[in-house]
């Protein structure tokens, strides 16, 4: 115990505790608010621990130079907000067709376009699903508190190296910027996923092998020499035209995500049991959420919190299984309705479903949420 | 939502506020026994303007970081003091640096004045230090840290050089508060 | 986390060649149409990385989106087809976080000059020891012909039916000016001197950049009515260029107009990797 | 000796998988000793050929190689 | 009569005469298989019409380059592929919260990455609506046919100036590069909007004037100087962080369209009064869709089909009625499961939802849709 | 169609200067902090523009995002404040649709050279109208004190605190490598003499850069141990540039790791929106 | 479905085949009174490879653009007839160059076989019109459009110089096309 | 008539809510006519100023003019 030190840490200066921890040592970025520190903290600390950092000359390069640097056999980071992850989107969606592990941060400020830059947002939720064009698998982590900026940073690592997939740690301005105590994880306390090796010989090796759902992936330069491209290919890594092989392909990354949802999903859930009108939401606005069930219950009211750290894929068994049970299902978000679609596809008609949106760069409050809770009691 | 103690810091970019907020939280929940958040505002992207940095503690886990009832306030300049200080609660406490602000606020709340600023100047020849003298003071005035506490959490976060400075500093602060009690 | 070691020295230039020792078995023929001079130029180079002695595993090949950007299919090294315009930017990537990589940047006119130009001007600037092959065809070939940042002023392509008015960027100057220690130009045609740069570019440590010119004969060869893949090489390639050995020696009107061939610009300054392990690294360990 | 090496004729190996019948090798031969047949190159005048490799150089195909 | 030539043309080729129908005269691009053929035409086109054509070094550049002309007083328009969508999400946000006019248009080709470029989709839909960071409206319209392309090109351009919003024109590669007999519209036979004339003093101009849902728009250069930001503003342009104001504009960018959705919306209903079992589905998915509802009622089967021509907003009414009336709604798409989601939204449990998805890049055959509509029988 | 008339001559430089007349009212004060150059470079441009006699409405000003990039805002012509690199695209698209606009962009070191050097490099090469006004202050300012392309090796910025080793871009070496036809430096010291060559620069016709080496004391200044906004004035600003017409007079330990100021580079080529009109728009209505 | 007429014309990038497809297309519904669709599909990005041009003729609208049964194929490269044979339906046509196809695929339909290429070269001149030459052929042998509304679009189709060259090819393809009935 | 003039002293105009006291004008007043005065610009030594506009020129904040 007189080892593990209590910090007083920033969102964003968690987040690269929580990478360090997964053993990230490699980062590219361009700087943006409210991300920003995320870089800084990163320039600080990899070299110290025989890691790379660069500052590239723009997000897209950087979204490269971190494609390019895990196929290297590193961990690999990078951060942004809005504007930022909006350029990024190309690069990710070869990172989802070339299966290379990577994480992105989205540091959420108020948008559209440069927007509100120093305000909080949750808008980007949407985009980090459906951002880049064309069929892709998505997961994005999402915490609220600032010692799981920490822990989900590390999960965020761990998904990526399983499912050999960019995985976004998606988290407001509010959260990326406040102050928390926390407590620094001893080593081996929290898991770490590193890459599978490979063991095969390298004329047996196939970067996409149809023998496993997620092939290990060779690093470069360590003898088993491959081809990448963000074309459709075969499980050698090379283009095809053949439609099968594209169909399969196509349907073999998003398969891979889809049929370990059990895997990805993580939620907390808080007075569900017998909850008659519950709360979805996810960061700073799930604090708020809280805060404000908890002033239900005070109150009488049977309010509950259902509230996911995976946003993608999204819980929709979870969110079905909850429609059938209570009245409403409230969806406070600091945008103008995104979640709140997903809850209405899921519930398929058997709850009532009820957004608060609020996008003036102010934080929705606990009596905000407590109002229309009230609604519902 | 007694469980909780809300002070704001406001003033200026430059003045240290977010400094003095990150501080007051270490005091409570690093070397004192309790929860606390610090968080702030911004200007445009990352800079300039009207600075404030708030601080929630609580012996409770702390769910929503901001401000929503005020306990205590520190505003450092007139246009923090007029645009911040709406969410003081009943009860609770204004402390203005009493050279900067000329135009009170109405409110049922105790106003202190104290010139911080010219005392740091006057006493120890740096303005700089104006925001650790209002840290004494409001660790004094409001009780929610003790003098160890803060002491420690303020020495932990100045270079070694200036550890005397500001030491004397939060000292000041002790002492000019209970002057106001 | 040292740079490569300087591999032996080979001396002969040897043709015939066995390229299949670098080829990917059953990937032949390519993809490029009769006469295009990509193929030359993936030849040359085959023959320039031999002579380096760096064994296929310590090489990786990079490209953007192009035609000449669909040669690290060909070669049996680690390979990465990336995005129009990145491939230096996923290169830097590599060779950051690996630089015991050999690593060379196969692109476009239009993917490294057009898309990507950005990333090349900061590639020089850094000096990151990458070498960057860029296949200047003036077209954007596997679009099917639309003007690229080299094509000449006048000149037809699918955009510019009524001639191009945009003045073509010479890559060996935006090389120099944004910092390269290592900035050459080549032709396909004269392919045992672009074998000689492109193997000095390999050798050199910091960002090497050659510029080499072939021919789009589908392209911009029908388009500008060259008779013939042929007769591009020898207007475009062989009477187009002047080599920077003989430029002294020739009158101004022989040289006026034409691009300089051979090695423009060399220095020795320190390269980004190495810099970064002995001034970063060592620092923040100090710290 | 010298005479007996320059009397052996070269070996041309055409690959007419690999050859796309762009023509380049046959207008670059110093000597003539290509032309199109059909759709590929082919060997017209086997004796004239000096060995210049040329035709290798310049082949965008791996199509065509000259030994000894 | 005689005057109205009938014409063989490319739906790309047709898409450069609803541009210039609808009195585009500036045109940004850069090419992309297998939008190229637009830019191509308009690069012949424009200058002999005293339009503007510049292939720019980027898809961001080329977005860029249109608002700004647009800026200057111009009808413009970009043409790209998945890929150069991506590139342009950031600047298309811009476009949204500036308010500037303009007609952005997809050609989607097989994704995700670079894919397979000459193959068909529609697998950017999703990406239509979220691509670009932070809560901002989208109008999307997605036509199947050639003369459609033109037709809805012109379409497009008359909503962008309406709105004073980008307008994003959405269709296969099958249609893009399919050609069909069309025939030319005379001059006045289609609506064109043109840019609403600034009338009032320049000192009593605000570019965002709130009196207005939609201000006019003034060109650059015409005496009424102004501010244009992409940061959140008030009504006279200029920056604010007064979250009242930065509410209500951000509120109002939305209303504009949400209000107007019944002018927006424009759908096709083929069989759907008496239909039993309805395929919901746009583009070249749509052709193979009538053909096999057609055969379908040749066959007795009462089958129908809801063809939207505006996919954002999304037809939410039609399908949420249509839910009501039949037993099930099938989704044919050349994606994973885009426009099935919505329509699972809008049904709200009504009616079951079975979508048909092929990514080989192949088309969805009227047999493929043919055998899911006789389940339903 | 035409480009604008050009102007009158006014021949005194007026100090005091009734800035009011550009300024937007009630903007004031700026964003910028104490001592930060942006504000000293913006009065230059105002008497710049005011010299040379276009209207406030013949005027337009866009920039990027960044502290720079602010400058829009506060002054009264047809003004767009864009996205972070794009000002040039933006600007461009203005330009070519209306080329009577004189269409002045204002941009930071970031901006025109990290993100938006692509765009920067392109611009350039096109030679279209634009005239492009670097504040070049070697740093992110916007976003905290960062290290930006025109950074000195060695200095310190919150993602360099080792020192950066990244080589800075000269911006006008850039320009002139990459074909605008004028060229120049100037600095928020020679307040004046940047006057005049931002007049000069306005009345060019093709694309004009001037690089102007500007004081960021907040996040350059404190972090490299600069004592105030003057101290970094004089060293980096006075001490740290040579005018080109001194050049030649002075010993080069005196020039030495100095930049030139003044107009480094000007050329008469021909304008893009002008060989537009003429040579595709006249070609295309003849067919 | 028997209101569709389904053309299939292939060979490889640079045959032509596009254009052949074009021209029959607007030889049905810009010089005749049908409706006509055609479609294509490309190699990589936009270029190279077998080529292969469709053609739907129908009195009726057209929906579905691609071929489903075809009536009448065309295969100038082994590859191409390889390649795209298969849709052929019972009955219908498959023509190729014999000089090109040496193995046939098997099939309940019509195989003929003519040495079109070469008759373009020996006859014309020019491999060039080969494209041509099969079109009159399959004007001929299907009846799907007239004589006269092939050779409009032909003849619209190609630059003035070479009008006499088209007329003639087609002429060609019209009689050889006779021999093979 | 020169004599008068060179009698009248300058008109040094400080608008106090624009400046920002960053002593940029008061360092390069080459007659120290300027100073701080709590956190904004005062003039000092009006009789000493040369009228050279340096400070109006350098103030980055719209700030100081000097007017005959
Ligand atoms: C983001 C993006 N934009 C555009 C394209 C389309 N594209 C593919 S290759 C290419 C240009 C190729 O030209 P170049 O790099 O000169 O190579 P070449 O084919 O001439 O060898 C373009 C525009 C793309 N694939 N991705
Ligand atoms: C796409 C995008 N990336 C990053 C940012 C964040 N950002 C805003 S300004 C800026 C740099 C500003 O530096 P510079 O252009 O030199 O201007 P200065 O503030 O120094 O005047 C950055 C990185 C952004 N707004 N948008
Ligand atoms: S299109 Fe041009 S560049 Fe591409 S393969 Fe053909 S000849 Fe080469
Ligand atoms: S080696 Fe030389 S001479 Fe012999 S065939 Fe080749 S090019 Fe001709
Ligand atoms: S150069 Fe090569 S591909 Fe061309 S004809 Fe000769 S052997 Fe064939
Ligand atoms: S941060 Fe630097 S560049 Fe930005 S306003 Fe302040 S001094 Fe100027
Ligand atoms: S005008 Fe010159 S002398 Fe007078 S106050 Fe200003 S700087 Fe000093
Ligand atoms: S330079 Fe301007 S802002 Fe600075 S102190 Fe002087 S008057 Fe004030
Ligand atoms: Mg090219
Ligand atoms: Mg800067």
């Amino acid at each position: 115990m007189a080892e593990k030190k209590k910090k007083l840490l920033q969102g964003n200066e968690a987040c690269v505790e929580g990478a360090l921890y997964a053993g990230c040592r490699f980062y590219a970025g361009y700087p943006i608010t409210p991300s920003t520190e995320i870089a800084e903290g990163m320039s600080v600390r990899l070299p110290k621990l025989g890691g790379k950092f660069i500052q590239m000359e723009d997000e897209i390069a950087s979204m490269a130079a971190i494609i390019g640097a895990s196929l290297a056999g590193l961990k690999t980071l990078t951060a942004t907000s809005g504007p930022g992850f909006s350029l990024k989107q190309e690069a990710i969606g070869y990172a989802c067709l070339a299966e290379i592990p990577c994480v992105v941060i989205n540091v959420m400020r108020g948008g559209p376009s440069t927007g509100y830059p120093t305000g909080p947002s949750q808008a980007d939720i949407m985009q980090a699903k459906w951002g880049t064009h064309g069929d892709h698998p998505a997961i994005s982590v999402t915490p609220a508190y600032v010692q799981e900026i920490l822990t989900e940073t590390v999960r965020a690592f761990n998904l990526a190296e399983k499912y050999r997939t960019p995985v976004v740690v998606l988290y407001d301005e509010i959260v990326g910027h406040m102050r928390e105590p926390i407590t620094m994880p001893a080593p081996g306390e929290i898991e770490v996923v590193d890459r599978a090796k490979v063991t095969c010989k390298p004329e047996e090796y196939f970067p996409y092998d149809d023998k496993y759902e997620v092939a290990p992936l060779a690093p470069f330069g360590t003898g088993y020499r491959f081809h990448v491209t963000g074309l459709n290919h075969k499980q050698d890594g090379f283009p095809t035209n053949d439609p099968k092989i594209i169909r399969e392909n196509n349907e073999r990354i998003m398969r891979k995500i889809e049929n370990h949802k059990e895997d990805i999903w993580k939620n907390e859930e808080t007075f569900l049991d017998d909850a008659e009108v519950a709360v979805f939401t996810i960061g700073s606005t799930a604090r708020s959420a809280r805060y404000a069930v908890n002033e239900a219950r005070k109150a009488g009211i049977k309010a509950g919190l259902l509230r996911p750290l995976t946003i993608w894929p999204f819980p929709d068994r979870a969110v079905a299984e909850l429609a059938k049970k209570v009245k409403a299902i409230i969806v406070p978000e600091l945008n103008l309705g995104q979640m709140v679609l997903e809850v209405e596809r899921c519930s398929r008609g058997a709850t009532k479903v009820e957004g608060i949106h609020r996008v003036d760069g102010e934080p929705i409050t606990p009596a905000q949420i407590l109002e229309v809770i009230r609604k519902y009691k | 939502m007694s469980s909780r103690y809300e002070i704001r810091f406001s003033g200026s970019g430059g003045q240290g506020m977010i400094l003095a907020g990150i501080i007051m939280a270490e005091a409570a929940a690093i070397y004192g026994d309790k929860n606390a958040v610090q968080s702030q505002s911004y200007g445009p992207e990352s800079r300039g303007g009207a600075s404030k940095a708030e601080v929630i503690i609580s012996s409770q886990p702390i769910d929503y970081p901001k401000a929503t009832a005020i306990d205590c306030m520190l505003a450092m300049t007139q246009e923090a003091c007029t645009k911040y200080h709406k969410d003081i609660k009943e009860g609770g406490i204004l402390l203005v640096d009493s050279d900067e602000v000329k135009e009170f606020p109405q409110g049922k709340f105790r106003l202190l004045k104290f010139p911080i600023i010219n005392t740091a100047r006057e006493e120890l020849g740096k303005t700089i230090v104006a925001n650790i003298i209002s840290l004494g003071m409001i660790a004094e005035l409001t009780g929610v840290v003790t003098h160890e506490a803060i002491e420690k959490a303020v020495l932990s976060r100045v270079p070694p050089a200036f550890l005397e400075l500001n030491k004397k500093a939060l000292q000041i602060g002790f002492e000019k508060a209970k002057t106001l009690k | 986390m040292s740079a490569p070691a300087a591999p032996e020295k080979k001396e002969k230039i040897s043709v015939p060649f066995d390229y299949n020792k670098y080829l990917r078995p059953n990937k032949l023929p390519h993809i490029w149409c009769p006469g295009c001079g990509h193929g030359i130029v993936l030849k040359a180079m085959l023959r320039a990385i031999d002579k380096s002695g760096f064994s296929k595993d310590q090489i990786c090949v990079v490209s953007g989106i192009g035609c000449s950007s669909r040669t690290p299919g060909y070669v049996d090294f680690n390979t990465l087809h990336t995005l129009h315009g990145r491939a230096l930017s996923f290169a830097t990537g590599i060779k950051l976080a690996k630089p015991e990589l050999k690593v060379i940047v196969v692109t476009g006119d239009g993917d490294a000059l057009a898309i990507g130009g950005n990333h090349f001007i900061h590639t020089c600037r850094r000096n990151i020891d990458l070498t960057v092959l860029v296949f200047t065809n003036a077209i954007y070939g596997m679009t099917g012909g639309q003007y690229s940042p080299t094509t000449p002023m006048g000149s037809q392509a699918t955009t510019s039916r009524y001639g191009s008015i945009e003045k073509p960027f010479d890559a060996c100057e935006m090389a120099k000016a944004s910092g390269a220690s290592f900035v050459a130009r080549g032709t396909a045609y004269h392919t045992l001197e672009l074998e000689k740069t492109i193997h000095e570019a390999i050798m050199h440590k910091g960002t090497s950049v050659v510029d080499i010119i072939d021919a789009c004969p589908t392209y911009f060869g029908r388009m500008n009515k060259y008779k013939s893949a042929t007769h591009m090489m020898e207007v475009l390639e062989k009477d187009g260029t002047v080599s920077v050995k003989q430029v002294d020696k020739l009158p101004p009107e022989k040289v006026q107009g034409k691009f300089l061939r051979g090695v423009l610009h060399k220095d020795e300054r320190p390269e980004y990797c190495e810099q970064y392990a002995s001034l970063i690294m060592e620092k923040a360990k100090a710290k | 000796m010298a005479e007996a090496a320059a009397k052996k004729l070269p070996n041309i190996v055409i690959n007419e998988r690999l050859c796309k019948g762009c023509s380049i090798c046959v207008d670059f031969c110093p000597t003539n000793v290509l032309e199109i047949r059909g759709s590929v190159v082919a060997v017209k005048d086997l004796a004239a050929c000096t060995r210049c490799q040329l035709c290798d150089l310049r082949c965008p195909d791996f199509a065509i190689q000259v030994f000894d």
